[in-house]
């Protein structure tokens, strides 16, 4: 069974058709990776993918449910005056989440000793980290990620590649933008390259 | 009658019945605005109190009443562009705004010119005159808006938005007479069945009053058509419009 | 269903109160020109003049509205810029929950302490104790309507350059009528008169706006993504 | 340096100046901005109040203070958060010469048009005409003040994202000595007195204004990097 | 010849210090790539560097002036409202830089066809270039580069290095952080490892 599958689609930005024809399916345990230019529409057809933007054509034939998916965009949707545990916590409130697992998600990605410093006074890696962090608040099957390993350095590629790793072994999926080739031990990666 | 409503709602369309509407509509305007003025400056009798300050009212009650009635249209327009997101309907939107604009400072500034002879000032603070600038403001904002944003379709429904949000001050401007005790006359020449002014002095008014629609109509079509040009530039039938015509 | 309704509008809420309580300064800001504005007129006129309580119902209301007005350009933009909006937007509660807590905690860390403070300061006018409940009740009726017609203007202009000119523009003819109906109550019982009438016009609109604006406020927000 | 100076000022105005006009409407919404307070303020009293004239310096002066207020929390916090305050600092050219022209440019659009429209409205307001050239001088004397003041402040606050609180608490109060004789000169004409006096007192605060506040405002920016 | 040159640097931020005892010098012809786990203190460093940011300690034994160096940040300077030509042309006018390079530096960089359109409107990748473009709009010793090749696609990767190359060549030399390793054909390439 496909976790996300849409047909025909076409994403259009100012005006512009970046995406015509569009035929995507993912299916449990696979990551597919897409590639494309700069301004080739991958931010673009994420967010259609979920939700966030209306295609300009097509039809999704499997719709994830929004408890159903995590959504990464290139910001990482921190407050600069919260704190990381301020920011997450906020998002289990928002996504009736509970909120034991923070500290250990903390602790899992190497932040945990940040947890009180207002965001605003993080690195540019320590920032992603904690957005990255939502990934494990709740377990949701199917991951979009866009660029997720900006800013990430070599130990935290290799930390998500092991999450990833872990994800697709409960039976998850994930599509992911990233300029750079996913860090080695992820399994079952498809690439995908946008025109 | 949905799928009626839709072939209207094409562009292409749309565009080819506006150009085949606008030369009648034009006509009609044309005649019922001059009978309207002509009547009304020269034929109808001067008013027994105001003498002939009164013809104002040939300019005046027409842009007033369109004030409020394009306002209408476009909280109509908004309405339709925000649940089904018909590109028609947000050209309609945003075409329709400049000219309400204008018929509602055309409304002030001949009220104010009316308003010195007949209140021995040019501006008071009461609550048709003051609910009728608020509307000037309302336009203000729908243009001032879809200037801002520069994504056309997205500019569009924010108007829509606003419009249908605004919409609520027509009925302020329109029943402040009753509402309030005004200085300003109240309802009665569009009170139909009943009018209390002579039929030599109505006549012209009502011409006038159903010229300014129709050519509120031409205005509007035009300009629809404009924007819709300018939206869908780049697609098959524009260019095929533009070839038509020889651009 | 109902339990991530209340879920999401509790962590918004607590979340908007934080940020407040983290930040102080923004939200004094309304208060203290609330203050100012009041101060300004009464430095203006003879000490003890009676004119200045024939005018307080009008600086009081004025001085609310434009003391509401400073605060709403930050009602969704830092949320807009750093991608908490999409985050609401994504998550399974429907956004509205979000967008009515965010336009309640504005309310409470606005409009609320803007009704509080108006009755020390009508009567630092002069203005007749007699006639104070009328002016509050107004006030705590009104305020409401402009938090939720601020944060759709908001909502309309979010991620845009310069909305800081084009806001007030949006709001102040929308909120005009709450304004005379508002300073009416105050006058009317200043005079003796019953204040009944304008304070439950000012109800109605409450009510509606309070139907109507949550749902305006979300679709705008949401526009905001095209 | 000097045309590295000349030319640092004028890229920076034109900029401003660029991103105001950048909806076209833009430099339409001052002027309707102030028409609107005024308004209100008609509103809010009676019909015909003649009250209305007697409060005329004040509405104006509010409606000058509250401009200012709503446009500066904007004025350097989008170029702190994109990085264009770095390349400022990072110019050859002394930043003064930036930060100058952005306070010159928020003033040209914000108080310069409230002081041009002031003798109109006031007259909307029934304000005796006579009284209008120290109403005018006044504003055109005291709203470059506003800006920067306004624009200091907006400096310190870039800076100290937390503990700011006490920054309204020294803003405010800062202008507000500039808006009361500002208005006292407008009220003085109004009643037939000299306005020389709190004419002369804004002139010096603003010749003050402009030979510390560029520097302090600059000074401020650059401690925000820390 | 060094074109930067400091000693016995220590840096700080928020009151702990990150950096101690640094001795770090750039002569002409040199790349030097930094790197470093998140929050190493990197851009911290790069701030001190180019000005922005007083060391707790340290001198510069040679200081770079203002004419003589870019300094490219996370962040990318543009203002969102303003076109692509609008913002370097602004650069350009605070740096007394005649304004006459613009088109062909954006012709090189890929991005002349969006020269008219907000930046807000532009992806990732290619508000990343437009930042990039003010390198070549003057001819500058000295560059500090913080994280350029964020959001760069594969072709961006090549046209980077060609341009840092030819940067080299001309006796210039580069402060570089990067996680990913720089892309081939930069010569002269030296690593620095922050604790
Ligand atoms: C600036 C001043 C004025 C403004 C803003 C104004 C506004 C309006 C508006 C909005 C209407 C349309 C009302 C509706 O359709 O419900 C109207 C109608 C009218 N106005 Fe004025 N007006 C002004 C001054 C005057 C003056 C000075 C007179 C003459 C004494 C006048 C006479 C009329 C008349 C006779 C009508 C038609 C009323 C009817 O029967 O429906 N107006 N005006
Ligand atoms: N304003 C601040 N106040 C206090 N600490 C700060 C502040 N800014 C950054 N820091 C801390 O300083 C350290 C260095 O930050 P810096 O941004 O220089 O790291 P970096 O090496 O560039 O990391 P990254 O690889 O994630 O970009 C981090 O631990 C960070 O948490
Ligand atoms: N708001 C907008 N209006 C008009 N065009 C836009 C808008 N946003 C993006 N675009 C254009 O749409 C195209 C796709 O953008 P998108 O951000 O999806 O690209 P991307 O593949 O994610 O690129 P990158 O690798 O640089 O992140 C680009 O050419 C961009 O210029
Ligand atoms: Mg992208
Ligand atoms: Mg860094």
């Amino acid at each position: 069974m496909s976790l996300i599958a849409v047909e025909n689609l076409a994403v259009a930005r100012g005006g512009r058709t970046l995406l015509r024809g569009l035929d995507l399916a993912v299916q449990a345990g696979e990551v597919l990776h897409l590639r494309g230019g700069n301004g080739a529409g991958k931010t673009s057809l994420l967010e259609v993918l979920c939700g966030l933007r209306v295609p300009l054509e097509g039809a999704f034939r499997q719709r994830p449910e929004p408890q159903a998916l995590h959504w990464l965009g290139h910001k990482n949707a921190l407050n600069l005056a919260l704190t990381p545990l301020e920011n997450l916590g906020f998002w289990c409130g928002l996504n009736s989440v509970a909120e034991d697992a923070l500290l250990p998600v903390l602790q899992r990605l190497g932040i945990e000793r940040l947890r009180h410093r207002p965001c605003r006074t993080l690195s540019a890696g320590q920032k992603r980290r904690c957005a990255l962090a939502r990934l494990l608040l709740a377990p949701r099957p199917l991951w979009l990620l866009d660029e997720p390993l900006d800013g990430l350095d070599a130990q935290g590629l290799g930390l998500f590649a092991q999450l990833l790793a872990e994800h697709l072994g409960r039976g998850g999926a994930a599509i992911v933008t990233s300029h750079q080739p996913l860090p080695p031990g992820v399994p079952g990666v498809r690439e995908w390259q946008l025109a | 009658m949905w799928t009626w409503f839709h072939r209207l709602a094409s562009p292409p369309t749309f565009y080819r019945l506006a150009d085949r509407l606008v030369p009648w509509l034009g006509l009609l305007a044309a005649g019922l605005l001059g009978y309207g003025i002509f009547g009304g400056l020269l034929l109808a009798p001067a008013d027994y109190q105001q003498g002939d300050a009164f013809r104002i009212i040939y300019v005046h009650v027409p842009a007033a009443a369109l004030s409020l009635s394009v306002y209408v249209l476009m909280a109509a327009a908004g309405a339709v562009a925000v649940i089904w997101r018909i590109k028609l309907a947000e050209c309609v939107l945003v075409a329709a705004a400049p000219i309400g604009a204008s018929f509602t400072a055309l409304a002030l500034v001949t009220g104010m010119l009316w308003g010195k002879p007949m209140w021995g000032a040019y501006w008071v603070w009461d609550a048709r005159l003051t609910s009728e600038l608020i509307l000037l403001f309302l336009y203000a904002g729908v243009i001032g808006l879809n200037q801002a944003i520069e994504e056309p379709r997205a500019a569009a429904r924010a108007c829509g938005l606003l419009a249908l949000i605004g919409v609520i001050n027509v009925p302020i401007v329109h029943y402040s007479v009753e509402w309030w005790n005004s200085l300003h006359q109240g309802s009665t020449i569009l009170k139909l069945g009943r009018p209390n002014m002579s039929a030599d002095m109505a006549r012209p008014l009502y011409a006038a009053l159903l010229g300014t629609y129709c050519f509120f109509g031409v205005a509007l079509l035009r300009r629809v058509q404009n924007e819709l040009l300018l939206r869908e530039r780049g697609t098959a039938w524009v260019k095929e419009q533009l070839r038509s015509a020889h651009v | 269903m109902a339990a991530g309704v209340i879920g999401a509008f509790t962590a918004v809420l607590r979340r908007e109160l934080r940020l407040a309580a983290r930040a102080r300064a923004e939200w004094l800001m309304p208060p203290l020109f609330f203050v100012i504005v009041v101060t300004l007129f009464g430095l203006g006129a003879k000490p003890n003049d009676p004119l200045l309580a024939d005018f307080a119902p009008a600086i009081l209301w004025v001085g609310a509205l434009l003391a509401a007005l400073l605060t709403l350009e930050r009602l969704f933009r830092a949320d807009y810029e750093d991608g908490t909006l999409e985050q609401i937007f994504i998550a399974p509660a429907p956004a509205i929950a979000a967008i009515a807590a965010k336009l309640s905690a504005h309310w409470l860390l606005t409009g609320l302490p803007l009704a509080l403070l108006a009755a020390p300061l009508a009567a630092a006018l002069g203005f007749p104790s007699a006639a104070l409940p009328a002016l509050t009740a107004g006030l705590a009726l009104g305020t409401p309507v402009l938090s939720l017609i601020g944060g759709f203007a908001a909502a309309l202009t979010v991620g845009l350059p310069r909305a800081g000119v084009l806001l007030p523009l949006l709001v102040l003819p929308l909120v005009t009528p709450i304004v005379i109906f508002g300073a009416g109550a105050a006058r009317a019982a200043q005079s003796g008169l019953p204040a009944d009438a304008p304070l439950y016009f000012l109800a109605a609109v409450l009510v509606l706006g309070l139907t109507l604006l949550p749902w305006a406020t979300t679709a705008a927000l949401r526009n905001a993504f095209e």
